[in-house]
């Protein structure tokens, strides 16, 4: 009874708060911008760079800052997962789904394909759209299938997890070294300190490439980490 | 542009979709296709590299932690409302009776237990939809039937109407069972409030410790019985129950149990 | 170059204390000495006249993330180092694991960088790594309450940050910047524009979901009363701040004077009011944080020189002594096994007496007993507020602020054990003595003119008055509870006055 | 009524908002705080895209003139901070339904407050 009167008094205000908040919106919103946004800097920005893909450009170099603070945000999510879903309720093994020949099959075909879709996307980041963090991402969900193929304890033993914690920890350590040596150098703080090269070659783009490699095997690993944890405690909820 | 006005169509579409299902997992799917399809919005917004990325993390990754969350192989799901003596939480420990057979069960069926409290009504109702394995926590074999298959009594009880001061709504309170959860009642006959309600002998043992001085009680007429209620789709956990159920009996064991939390 | 070196050196620290778990407590001790270092740096720099201005990356303005070494930033980094020092000597002798220090670090460099930055998206992404760090130090013991209170923390604070990045796009759609500098002279061109007041309403409602303003932050009570001492301290003396910056820089950009006023009154009325209804001890601290809070934003919204001074001083003053009082309320707790306010005064022979001294001095500083921190503070922020409506506003928030903490009075009766650890005492003298020299080290910040006018007999004639008046009300209240709404403080009701709140800035500003 | 981006992420905003208040399930809260973030991503990314603009990647010197690229490298950040709040806020959903065997928020709020009382 309680349940369904507590209900009840939320709807009325909650519907003319959300409507009200969604007409406040939608009415004072002013759509004449300011005419032609500024896009030259932008390309001027890039070609500084040596980077084509322009997003690149901006996202690791021009305001790299952001980008550290990003990686630091999913790294204390790693952890923070990590840190309270620790032993207690772990299951003592997880089995692999039986009766699954098609899965097992699908996946040994499309993990590889996967992984280096993740690779792919992680090294040409400057040079078309993608980057570290979607490459990560995508190689470790790929990981999620062949965890569910084959169980997750046997895809475990052949990626470490004490191992793993360190080499994520040292590759987070090189990202704030890199980005902190123009700093010990005298420079600006942050300041890309490898040449430009040749747009459109592989080795261009200063250190966006380096960043690119280092955050995509940093996220690559975060997201095992976490998919292997929840998957031990899988069904909590 | 037909293409993206049809996707920025479906947007709102997938998104009231998800944000109104019962059943949690369809919830989590519905939001997952949500993400692919803003995903593709983005791309047709000359945005390729958001794209790539919302479907990667918000799609993909987000989709599955979800999934690995709420994921059931492997473990039988109760549902069940309060019930003093059959079912409760005692700080960090689930105890009762209904606990204890349902442990049994687990045990030898070689899988894991996870326990979800509800309110009343919704039990039935969640392993109707299939969002829980099994029913306890004072299910009555009448509640059964119609995609649930009961376990047979366990517990002989019976039902008792407890009508209080002031109580302004419908007077005949046969007309439907406990709604919400019991700790709900024992607030309001603690704070005297109007209360209508049919419970059964575990619930109102458990009630007639406070002061029921103000109240009307009237046991009402019939023979009931405890028992839970399993999904229809889980003819192997019925048989766990049926085989369980039927060796505690013959060796005793049920009624020890019983005495020791009905003395 | 200081500027970037302040978070970018904490954060390393952090991620090293997680690898060499060993050396955690060393690399906290360096991270204090080289910010001790940078700070003065800093301090000598604004004091030869110079406002330091980094862009990073070497990038010309509007390209690059500039970060901006100010007064406002300075006061802030030396409260964040004061802050910290406190927080580990206090933490000093736990066993805590590197996790936590590496949340320290990165909360504490987090502060850092959105003291200085003046990039609207880089605040964003700040704000949620604060969010982040401090909804996993809350949740720290893991304890039912916490996790609840900290998971209605990050639900509602996620919105808020929600709320905050349609502001950034409404603002980047019509200035084309991110600079908050940039976007102020676009803003002084054309003051009427019909996109300004929904971005700066935007702006505002999620920047004070973090900055404890009510209606906004009706989780802050209970994330606040249910951490860890140490975390309540950093999360009242300093987090809550950060939002509080944010707004003063906004305000710098937006005409938002009269908002913060109103916002500031409304604020104060509802901290001061559950202060005093409130019988916990840590819960009434966190609601007097609130309260405070409302002050410091009347007083930056009164718009003068000494107004403002006066709020920066004060939030620097506030953040000393709240931490102290939590970390002193938080002791006691621990030694008595309650934080209600009856039982800890009937358990008082078991609080030491380094305990109760501490909390002595942090009472007598936050009701503002001359020459305590907070009395230094209050005069300048009087002295600079005009319109005589708000100066009662501002002496009935002394009054209510005496009278919730009057109830600590009984706590200093009667004698007791003097045994203490050695961390606790470093931790309370650090902060304790900050507290008591605020006067002469306040008096370096604010300009000689302004001081001598603020400071004079009447000042303090009106400060013991205020003390006194509070003193009457508490022994005319005695007996007499009442009991205010709960609801509001759940998630539901919460998001529904953030969205009322929403409205009442938007209205403020399109029409006052 | 032109049906635009701008609109639809006002519309998922409502929803969002609408969920967060209705739903007592705490993963169904928890999917429309991420259905929030996803529609202030929608509106930053929208407002600056152009029927006539390409992508921002530098391909030929004479195609149509590129969309500010800024939103985007703002949007990456925004979509990777909110998986993180994501994951975080199931873990504590999780610690919760591990103690109290419920997701229904008004329940572990009573629950909790008599917890903290007593």
């Amino acid at each position: 009874m309680t349940r369904s009167a507590s209900r009840i008094r939320l709807l009325p205000a909650a519907i003319l708060l959300v409507g009200a908040f969604c007409a406040a919106l939608w009415l004072t919103f002013d759509y004449a911008g300011p005419g032609e946004p500024d896009i030259a800097r932008w390309i001027d920005t890039a070609h500084t760079t040596g980077s084509i893909n322009v997003v690149s450009a901006i996202y690791l170099n021009a305001r790299l800052f952001d980008t550290l603070l990003e990686v630091l945000v999913f790294s204390v999510a790693v952890l923070g997962v990590r840190f309270y879903l620790d032993e207690r309720g772990r299951r003592e093994s997880v089995e692999s789904i039986p009766e699954s020949h098609v899965l097992r099959l699908s996946s040994d075909l499309l993990l590889p394909l996967i992984l280096l879709l993740g690779i792919y996307l992680t090294v040409y980041g400057h040079l078309s759209p993608g980057g570290g963090f979607s490459g990560g991402a995508a190689a470790g969900t790929g990981l999620l299938l062949a965890a569910i193929a084959l169980g997750a304890d046997s895809v475990a033993q052949r990626f470490h997890e004490s191992i793993l914690e360190r080499v994520e920890w040292a590759i987070l350590l090189c990202v704030f070294f890199l980005a902190g040596i123009s700093a010990a150098l005298g420079r600006t703080p942050l300041t890309d300190l490898l040449p430009p090269g040749t747009p459109g070659r592989l080795a261009s783009g200063g250190s966006i490439l380096l960043y690119n490699i280092l955050i995509g095997a940093k996220v690559f690993i975060g997201t095992w980490v976490m998919i292997h944890h929840f998957i031990q405690h899988r069904g909590e909820i | 542009m037909i293409g993206l006005t049809i996707l920025l169509v479906l947007l709102p579409v997938l998104a009231a979709a998800a944000l109104t299902q019962r059943r949690r997992s369809s919830a989590i799917i519905a939001m997952g296709l949500f993400s692919f399809t803003l995903a593709g919005t983005y791309f047709l917004l000359q945005a390729p590299d958001v794209a790539i990325t919302e479907s990667a993390i918000g799609a993909a990754l987000v989709t599955s932690i979800y999934v690995l969350a709420i994921r059931k192989t492997g473990r039988i799901t109760v549902v069940a409302s309060e019930a003093p003596g059959l079912l409760q939480r005692e700080a960090d420990r689930i105890t009762g009776l209904e606990w204890e057979i349902l442990e049994r069960v687990a045990r030898t069926a070689g899988l894991d237990l996870s326990l979800n409290f509800a309110p009343n009504e919704d039990v039935i109702d969640a392993v109707r939809r299939g969002d829980a394995d099994v029913a306890a926590g004072g299910v009555l074999s009448a509640d059964c039937g119609d995609g649930i298959l009961g376990t047979g009594p366990h517990l002989p009880t019976a039902r008792y109407a407890v009508r209080g001061p002031r109580w302004a709504g419908p007077s005949d309170p046969r007309a439907g069972p406990l709604r919400g959860y019991f700790s709900d009642i024992v607030e309001t006959v603690r704070s005297r409030g109007p209360l209508c309600v049919v419970l059964d002998l575990a619930r109102f043992l458990a009630l007639s410790r406070y002061d029921l001085s103000a109240y009307d009680v009237e046991q009402l007429e019939g023979s009931h019985g405890y028992t839970f209620g399993v999904s229809a789709a889980r003819e192997d956990l019925h048989r766990h129950f049926a085989e369980e159920l039927a060796r505690m009996r013959e060796s005793g064991e049920l009624d020890r149990m019983i005495a020791r939390y009905f003395p | 170059m200081i500027l970037a070196l302040f978070p970018l050196l904490r954060f390393a620290l952090g991620v090293l204390s997680i690898a060499w778990g060993r050396g955690r407590r060393i690399l906290l001790i360096a991270s204090h000495v080289v910010d001790a270092v940078l700070i003065s740096f800093l301090a000598a720099a604004l004091h030869s006249g110079r406002v330091t201005t980094l862009i990073l990356g070497g990038w010309e303005r509007g390209l690059g993330i500039a970060l901006v070494g100010d007064r406002i930033g300075l006061t802030f980094a030396a409260l964040a180092w004061g802050l910290s020092v406190a927080i580990s000597f206090y933490t000093l002798n736990r066993a805590l694991r590197p996790y936590f220090y590496m949340l320290l670090h990165l909360l504490i460099g987090a502060c850092y960088a959105l003291i200085f930055t003046k990039d609207l998206f880089n605040a964003y992404v700040i704000f949620e790594l604060l969010t982040l760090t401090s909804f996993l130090l809350v949740g720290y013991e893991r304890r039912p309450g916490q996790i609840w209170a900290s998971l209605r923390y990050l639900v509602l604070a996620s919105l808020g940050m929600g709320i905050f990045l349609l502001g950034v796009a409404v603002t980047y759609y019509h200035t084309g910047s991110l600079d908050l500098d940039v976007i102020a002279v676009r803003v002084a061109a054309a003051p009427d524009a019909g996109w300004i007041p929904l971005a700066a309403a935007l702006l505002v409602s999620g920047v004070a979901v973090k900055a404890g303003v009510f209606s906004f932050s009706l989780w802050l009570p209970s994330a606040h009363s249910l951490a860890m001492p140490a975390v309540s301290a950093l999360l009242s003396g300093l987090v809550i701040k950060m939002g509080v910056v944010e707004l003063f820089r906004l305000s710098d950009v937006f005409p938002l004077d009269f908002t913060l006023v109103v916002l500031g009154s409304m604020t104060a009325a509802f901290g001061i009011v559950y202060a005093v209804a409130s019988q916990n001890a840590k819960r009434m601290l966190a609601f007097s944080t609130v309260a405070q809070i409302g002050y410091l934003l009347i007083g930056f919204g009164s718009g003068t020189v000494a107004a403002r001074l006066g709020a920066l001083d004060y939030a620097v003053a506030h953040g000393l002594f709240k931490a102290l009082l939590f970390l002193a309320v938080g002791e006691a707790a621990l030694v008595t096994g309650t934080t209600d306010l009856s039982e800890l005064t009937a358990r008082r022979d078991a609080i030491p007496l380094s305990t109760r001294a501490a909390l002595l001095v942090g009472t007598l500083g936050i009701v503002g007993m001359p020459p305590f921190a907070g009395f230094a503070a209050k005069c300048v922020i009087e002295c600079g507020i005009q319109r005589s409506a708000v100066h009662a506003i501002v002496a009935l928030i002394s009054v209510g602020t005496t009278v919730a903490f009057a109830r600590f009075l009984p706590l200093f009766r009667r004698r007791g054990p003097w045994i203490d650890v050695w961390n606790r005492l470093a931790a309370y003298a650090w902060l304790g003595g900050a507290v008591l020299l605020f006067l002469p080290l306040s008096r370096t910040m604010v300009p000689r003119s302004i001081w001598s006018e603020s400071l004079n007999g009447l000042a303090f004639v009106e400060a013991l008055g205020a003390i006194l008046l509070g003193l009457l009300i508490h022994r005319l209240l005695r007996g007499f509870r009442i009991r205010l709404p709960r609801r509001i403080f759940r998630i539901e009701e919460g998001v529904l006055v953030i969205l009322g709140g929403f409205f009442l800035v938007l209205l403020l500003l399109r029409f006052a | 009524m032109e049906i635009n981006g701008v609109t639809v992420s006002i519309l998922l905003f409502g929803i969002a908002l609408l969920g967060l208040i209705l739903r007592r399930d705490l993963v169904v809260k928890l999917l429309a705080l991420g259905l929030i973030n996803s529609s202030t991503i929608l509106c930053l990314v929208s407002l600056h895209a152009r029927p006539d603009g390409a992508a921002p990647i530098l391909q030929t010197p004479s195609g149509p003139e590129i969309v500010d690229p800024l939103p985007h490298a703002m949007v990456l950040s925004a979509i990777v901070i909110n998986f993180a709040i994501l994951a975080l806020a199931l873990v504590f959903v999780m610690l919760l339904v591990e103690r109290y065997h419920t997701t229904d928020s008004q329940r572990i709020e009573r629950e909790t407050s008599e917890e903290e009382r007593s």
